[in-house]
């Protein structure tokens, strides 16, 4: 060492060791006496709450290193709490239930559980939204379980054992009116006919079904499904009138009808409210899909354009690409997360190849000479780019123009499928809100006139067909009470079953691959996309259901503690919150007057840790130091 | 940033420098035949325009029918990375020329991957088994090998 | 006459106090010169690369933890990153900011017993090491409340962390963060000087810069040698570009700059600290990722810059729930390429100040 | 009859025992070998204790304080484990050479402590070459450190036991000188005699002997910055690998006593023995020994080790010259200014230590050192 410091850094040295001897020792304090305890979030000790727990061996199959040893009794309870995809349904259906008779076998007995709760099962297993899907279980897993295609499925294997229940009460004399043939009068009326009700429907258009007929092209809801389910509501009793437009509804009372459910929908669109929007070319989203699905020949042109992100607007792109168009465009103002259409009918639509144009709304329409073969007149669509501001009251974010980078477009057609309103005819007198729709009371739907309720998309806006199918079930119960019933109309089709053992978990594995038609053969024309799926592909898919309604009781709840390594991971992949972390650590029990820190007398006797990782052999011959979990004693 | 360069543009430039020697180059990598393998990565370290002198990483990946030796450059100078790719298809006593001569990094790395995987490194200076012990029969990172703890 | 002397061979062998883990080097000496010298090691090889092919995405976490046990919040980060980049998973503001606190914590931790090591394996009876473990002390309680755990954290997920901080986390690390540079320049003072540590490193085992590169060391050991590479400034992931810090680089390449280097990171690690902790946004911790995720077939190689070195993870997924290949690029194993160069020709002691200078981890060499 | 009494401080000298102060001589051997022993077995129980506390405290930590009143039989319980555990030979090993090194070891230690006044006089037998004596068994201790070496089979003691011969042959040189210089100035070699003499404590007149003494003290001693003995983190445990049970007891005793003796003769040589104002002469040499012990362990706390060959050319190129041209000037004061009032020598001295540090690590330079293979 240069001593070019001349020994300064050993005297600092030593003056630093210095100061140390004068500050308090710090250092191995016992956890008990530890200066400050931090709260544990994963102590050492497990809780299992067996109340909580569904025998579904989630928490056994996470464990990296299969320390968990479950022995199920196989004996199912009913819980208590409602499974998820129960509670998310608007109308209630126990998706659960049915799912788990179609994995025994059960086909017939599954759909008597689904029209427990629903007048057109059919329909809903072609086009429901399916909000049940996106609250399964088995979605925290891996994916959620297919429970629109069981429904559909389930139709197609009726023996009909749900007929034998369904009853009819004999006629009440009373006279129900409902305006409008939709989802949720035909639900309204199918319910009020079973309570003995006289129900007739008027139609304006030539069939009824509504949005459901003439809004939702053939390739998804074929129309033979809708006609064999609205002739099954007919047999109930409710008398549909077709091409009868309802002018005034005092007329209606004076046919002497004691009630009246307005169920008229929103078939209206709405506008761009751009200059140049009254081009010819430019047509309405519903107006298009109506005209189609009447059988009139609309001629689309090559290019077309669709505007909106909703699912009207898809099916007007992929009806257009079936007429004939060879390229559909869509533009949108916002981005893909964004968009209210359902995952699937994009990713359809995105196969079909159809373009989506993020972040543009269109902001000017011109005339413009369609080159090429002239075919009358094109249109140029001017758009400007957006970007995303602030999140408005929708909770989506507000789309705002860039100044300056408008762009345009040629298009032989431009179909504007931004929103819907309910068109009410002023002669009603209905007091009606914003965007149209007609203020009623929420729980009994009853307007502020007597003896007139409104339910289905007049009410709620455009919506899925499920939610119109709850509104029409509400509006049956409180127009029964309002008739003097009892208002209830729930009934028991399916016969009581008992809950099949399972002593291991549910099947481990992917959803299988739903069948659709090939690409080439969907371009000109309308058939079915989704084929039917076959017997022994649905029970596979239903099997892979955890049964969050049952709990399946547990013998033997195992943990080897001479392999768990404290991860965590078992706790956090549970979906019931069964397992528990207690903040305990469990060494905190040393106490500081032992002399000598005797290990087994720390720790107690049935709570030895050796590991096991030593040699992965001698994991076995060791003696099986298990921890049998406490049961419901939550440690503190 | 560290650029990725795309395997396409470097494969123009190398084609004519070793014609023939490109198997394939698409976006993210460079497959090489072997034997070109020295010469190229001696080509890719001088050259000024490149000046890959450092070599992060090399792997080997059972592809059931062939090996992969993935080498991942980085050149410090200009911040710019590229995957080099070589494929040998033989699977009893598969070799690969050893980079250890143009990058010294690779020593270790390529001691494991013959320990593990099999591989052989021509022109490695001691290529021994660097992480299991002399006696072990086989190597477990083969497809192949079923060992005890599944 | 020159004496006859024959050079003996010994083993400094799996069992010895200044080997930080099991790790041989069996050198051939000269008297205490060191003529030859060969690492040998393997004695804490597991097979993770194995085992994490049997298993799914998020049950690998674990494992990662275990690889450089020193600085498992690195390792898991560094290992959910390539998962992320190879399943595009987004990942929440709140999340990324509290990654980059934890791996600067995490990197002071590590870089606390690297140079307490090194000065205790130079002779310093305990002292310097004892009063860094209790600086560390208080960055394993962090984490205790972050993770309940003081060595395997099992913290990140992939799609962001497991679980939001305790509100008393961040009064703590105020609290840390503002004593802990009042702390650095006590060791600073305590030996940074010292006529005798100037003398044992100083111009021992020197690595050039050519030799640094051209042996792809990474880390402390490459910028000791003045390259100045640091995957945080070259090839910033996470949410690094928005922090200003600075990377110290050494001059000569010897042990005492590599020592500084790390003091130096400890220092830049406090400083991305507070301005991690100012920015911290509120707001969701996890993108919800299904337990068994599926990510697209393809390769993935994402690296970070670990308080050893880079540390890089290559996976290659066949569009099932488990790995199909999981490799670890391991800064620790390709360090060790530069101890013969650097130790050959210096003695004993030396052999010794130079090994610690270099900050293997076992646990991450022999995977 | 010292050549500097003439100075106004004369502390006390009371209490002076006769040579043979119980009584007949065999007597007052057997009453001062008792005192040794206990004394003996007494400090280094106390020192073990000191330095474990002493170092822990250094480290932040608490420091044994499990047995007994705060951890005061530690020690004991130490001696007890040790006892009890197996005494292993190595096989390959030379046992004859390995049971006897402890043994060579241990003696000489003890035998120091023949010559070292607890109080003016009382001491086994007061030599009139006392420290000459001191010096030479010193150095045979030595010959165990290499017996032990050697008989142990292991490549790592034979190490530790070539570092132990090189580093204690190389400071036994400074050491004698600074001992000269000593002697210089009080003018007997007797050490009762060295403290009789020092109405004003050696260290003030020659601080920089007081340095080099204690610097080559620590090299004979092993301990920090020269522990290279059992340099623990490079060659294990040096010389005491082999040793387990009480041969590894004896060791380690025979390490603190050489601690205890070290410290006593500083403060016999330099901090004028059991002289002080007011408290009983032998308490003042037990709180000097004390003293000077735990600077010793205060230095083991804090500073790294050194490496061997920097350990030798510190004492070969620094020590060795610095305490030949200490030894020169303080003769040359000892001649020119016998009566000169001492405190300008003081002044002086202080000053010519400073120059020569600061002079003579201009140009002494350490490190680098590595060998072209």
């Amino acid at each position: 060492m240069k001593f070019e410091r001349y020994g300064v850094g050993i005297a600092k040295g030593m003056a630093v060791t210095f100061q140390n001897i004068l500050r308090r020792p710090v250092t191995t304090q016992y956890p008990d006496e530890r200066l400050t305890v931090s709260r544990r979030i994963r102590g050492n000790e497990f809780t299992w709450f067996e109340k909580q727990c569904a025998g579904c061996f989630t928490c056994a199959r996470s464990c990296p290193i299969h320390c968990i040893e479950i022995v199920s009794s196989g004996n199912g309870t009913e819980r208590t709490a409602l499974a998820p995809c129960r509670q998310t349904c608007p109308a209630g259906v126990d998706a659960a239930r049915y799912v788990r008779l179609i994995a025994e076998g059960k086909f017939a007995d599954a759909l008597a559980v689904v029209r427990e709760r629903l007048p057109f099962p059919s329909v809903c297993g072609y086009i429901c939204a399916h909000p049940c899907e996106s609250k399964c279980t088995r979605g925290q897993i891996d994916e959620p379980i297919a429970i629109r295609v069981l429904k559909r499925f389930a139709w197609e294997h009726d023996a009909g054992i749900w007929r034998k229940q369904s009853k009819v009460a004999p006629p009440s004399g009373r006279r129900v009116a409902i305006v409008g043939s939709g989802p949720a009068g035909l639900c309204a009326g199918y319910y009020l006919a079973k309570l003995g009700h006289a129900v007739t429907a008027f139609e304006a258009l030539a069939e009824p079904g509504g949005m459901t007929r003439y809004g939702i092209p053939e390739y998804r809801l074929p129309k033979n499904i809708l006609r064999a389910e609205i002739k099954e509501i007919e047999n109930v009793g409710v008398e549909i009138r077709t091409n009868t437009r309802v002018d005034s509804l005092d007329a209606l009372f004076a046919q002497g009808y004691d009630a009246i459910f307005l169920a008229v929908g929103a078939q209206q669109g709405i506008g761009i409210g751009v200059e140049g929007e009254d081009n010819p070319r430019v047509m309405g989203g519903v107006s298009f899909l109506r005209r189609v699905s009447m059988g009139e020949k609309v001629e689309v042109g090559d290019r077309v354009a669709v505007i909106g992100g909703g699912n009207t607007a898809m099916d007007s792109a992929r009806t257009a690409r079936r007429l004939g168009a060879k390229e559909v465009t869509i533009v949108y103002r916002r981005t893909r997360a964004e968009m209210p259409a359902s995952h699937e009918e994009i990713e359809e639509a995105l196969v079909e190849g159809i373009k989506i144009y993020f972040l543009a709304a269109p902001s000017r329409i011109l005339p413009s000479p369609l080159t090429g073969e002239g075919k009358g007149e094109g249109v140029k669509l001017e758009c400007i780019r957006m970007k995303l501001g602030a999140p408005d009251a929708s909770g989506r974010r507000r789309p705002e123009p860039i100044k300056g980078s408008e762009f345009t477009m040629d298009f032989d057609t431009i179909i504007a499928a931004i929103g819907q309103r309910p068109e009410i005819p002023v002669s009603f007198g209905m007091k009606v809100g914003r965007g149209n729709i007609i203020q009623t009371d929420p729980d009994t739907l009853a307007t502020d006139k007597k003896g007139i309720f409104a339910g289905g998309d007049a009410v709620s806006g455009p919506a899925t067909v499920i939610e119109a199918v709850a509104a029409g079930r509400k509006a049956a119960t409180s127009i029964d009470k309002y008739l003097g019933g009892s208002g209830i109309i729930d009934e028991v089709l399916a016969p009581v079953e008992k809950i099949p053992p399972r002593v291991a978990g549910p099947r481990e594995g992917w959803r299988p691959e739903i069948p659709t038609i090939p690409y080439d053969e969907r371009i000109n024309s309308f058939k079915g996309v989704e084929l039917s799926i076959d017997e022994e592909l649905a029970i596979e898919e239903a099997k892979r259901c955890v049964r969050c309604d049952l709990a399946y009781g547990i013998e033997k709840f195992q943990i080897d503690t001479g392999l768990c390594m404290n991860c965590g991971l078992c706790v956090e992949a549970c979906p019931f919150n069964a397992l528990f972390f207690s903040y305990s650590y469990e060494c905190a029990k040393y106490r500081r007057r032992e002399l000598v820190l005797d290990k087994e007398k720390l720790l107690p006797s049935d709570r030895k840790q050796i590991s096991g990782y030593a040699r992965p052999d001698a994991a076995a011959l060791l003696p099986k130091q298990t921890l049998l979990v406490e049961r419901d004693k939550l440690k503190k | 940033m560290t650029i990725a360069l795309s395997g396409r543009k470097i494969a123009g430039k190398l084609q004519e420098q070793f014609p023939g020697s490109i198997v394939q180059s698409d976006e993210s990598s460079l497959l090489v035949k072997s034997e070109h393998l020295l010469a190229i990565a001696t080509f890719l370290k001088t050259t000024p325009g490149f000046d890959f002198d450092y070599l992060t990483s090399v792997t080997a990946v059972d592809y059931r029918d062939y090996f992969e030796l993935v080498y991942h450059l980085i050149s410090i100078e200009h911040n710019h990375s590229l995957v080099l790719k070589v494929r040998c298809h033989d699977r009893e006593n598969p070799t690969v020329p050893s980079v250890v001569g143009v990058w010294r990094g690779a020593d270790f790395q390529e001691r494991e991957i013959y320990d593990l995987m099999g591989i052989k490194f021509e022109g490695h200076p001691n290529l021994k088994r660097i992480v299991l012990w002399e006696g072990f029969q086989g190597h477990p990172l083969r497809k192949e090998y079923k060992g005890i703890y599944k | 006459m020159p004496i006859k002397t024959e050079p003996f061979a010994i083993n400094f062998g799996p069992f010895h106090p200044s080997t930080h883990g099991v790790f041989r080097m069996r050198t051939t000496l000269d008297g205490e010169v060191i003529i030859d010298l060969e690492p040998v090691f393997g004695y804490l090889h597991r097979g993770i690369e194995k085992l994490a092919e049997g298993r799914t995405y998020t049950q690998n976490i674990p494992f990662t933890d275990r690889l450089d046990y020193l600085a498992s919040m690195s390792n898991n980060l560094a290992y959910v990153l390539a998962v992320e980049k190879l399943a595009g998973v987004p990942v929440p503001e709140r999340a990324e900011y509290l990654r980059v606190i934890m791996a600067e914590l995490q990197r002071i931790a590590s870089h606390l017993i690297a140079v307490g090591s090194l000065l205790n394996d130079c002779g310093a009876f305990m002292t310097p090491i004892l009063y860094m473990i209790r600086e560390r002390e208080k960055i394993l309680d962090l984490f205790e409340m972050v993770s309940g755990q003081r060595l395997t954290y099992n913290y990140m997920r992939i799609g962001g962390v497991s679980q939001d901080i305790p509100d008393e986390f961040l009064p703590a690390l105020e609290k840390f963060v503002e004593r802990m540079p009042s702390y650095i320049d006590e060791y600073d003072r305590l030996l940074a000087e010292n006529e005798i540590l100037l003398a044992r490193l100083k111009g021992v085992g020197i690595l050039s810069k050519g030799q640094a590169i051209n042996i792809s060391a990474s880390g402390p050991v490459l910028r000791g040698s003045g390259v100045e590479w640091d995957i945080r400034k070259v090839d910033p992931y996470s949410v690094y570009d928005r922090f200003e810090f600075d990377i110290p680089t050494g001059t000569l390449g010897d042990s005492y700059d590599r020592y500084r280097v790390r003091i130096e990171e400890m220092r830049q690690s406090l400083r991305i600290i507070e301005q991690a902790m100012k920015q911290l946004p509120s707001g969701a911790v996890k993108t919800d990722v299904p337990w068994l995720m599926l990510p697209p077939r393809g390769e993935a190689y994402a690296h970070i810059e670990s308080p050893k070195g880079e540390l890089g993870f290559y996976i290659v997924s066949d569009n099932s729930a488990k790995p199909y290949r999981f490799h670890i690029r391991a800064p620790s194993l390709i360090n060790l390429t530069a101890l013969r160069d650097m130790s050959v020709g210096w003695k004993i002691a030396d052999l010794i100040a130079i090994f610690g200078s270099i900050d293997i981890c076992m646990g991450e060499v022999d995977r | 009859m010292s050549l500097l009494d003439t100075s106004p401080i004369n502390w006390a000298t009371t209490g002076t025992l006769s040579p043979d102060w119980p009584g007949g001589y065999w007597l007052h051997w057997v009453v001062f070998t008792i005192i040794i022993l206990v004394f003996v077995l007494a400090m280094v129980m106390g020192f073990i204790y000191i330095e474990r506390r002493f170092v822990a405290r250094i480290q932040s930590r608490l420091g044994p304080n499990r047995a007994g009143l705060f951890g005061l039989l530690q020690p004991v319980f130490d001696a007890i484990k040790v006892l009890v555990k197996e005494d292993i030979v190595p096989a390959g090993g030379d046992k004859l050479v390995h049971w006897w090194a402890p043994v060579v070891a241990f003696v000489p230690a003890l035998m120091i402590f023949v010559v070292i006044p607890f109080q003016d006089g009382a001491l086994l037998a007061d030599l009139n070459i006392g420290i000459l004596y001191v010096v030479a068994v010193g150095s045979v201790g030595m010959v165990g450190v290499f017996m032990a070496g050697w008989g142990s089979n292991n490549k790592y003691s034979v190490i530790g036991a070539m570092r132990a011969v090189a580093q204690i042959i190389t400071y036994e040189i400074p050491l004698g000188l600074a001992i000269i210089s000593v002697v210089l100035l009080s003018g007997s070699l007797s050490l009762n005699e060295i403290v009789n003499s020092q109405n004003i404590p050696f260290i003030l007149l020659q601080p920089l002997g007081f340095l080099i003494y204690f610097v080559s003290a620590c090299a004979e001693l092993n301990r920090t910055p020269f522990d290279l003995l059992e340099a623990d983190s490079e060659i294990v445990a040096g010389y005491h690998i082999e040793y387990s049970g009480m041969k590894f007891a004896i060791f380690y005793l025979a390490e603190y006593i050489e601690a205890l003796a070290v410290s006593a003769i500083i403060t016999a040589l330099f901090l004028s023995g059991w002289r002080g104002p007011l408290l009983p002469p032998w308490l003042w040499f037990l709180i000097k020994v004390v003293v000077v012990f735990m600077f010793i362990v205060w230095v083991r706390g804090t500073i790294p080790r050194l490496r061997v060959d920097h350990a030798m050319a510190l004492s070969w190129k620094f020590l060795l010259p610095v305490a030949l041209l200490n030894l020169f000037i303080t003769s040359i004061e000892v001649i020119l200014w016998p009566l000169v009032l001492p405190w300008p020598i003081i002044l002086l001295n202080l000053a010519i230590m400073v120059v020569l540090i600061l002079l003579w690590s201009r140009f002494f330079k350490l490190g680098g050192g590595r060998v072209e293979v």
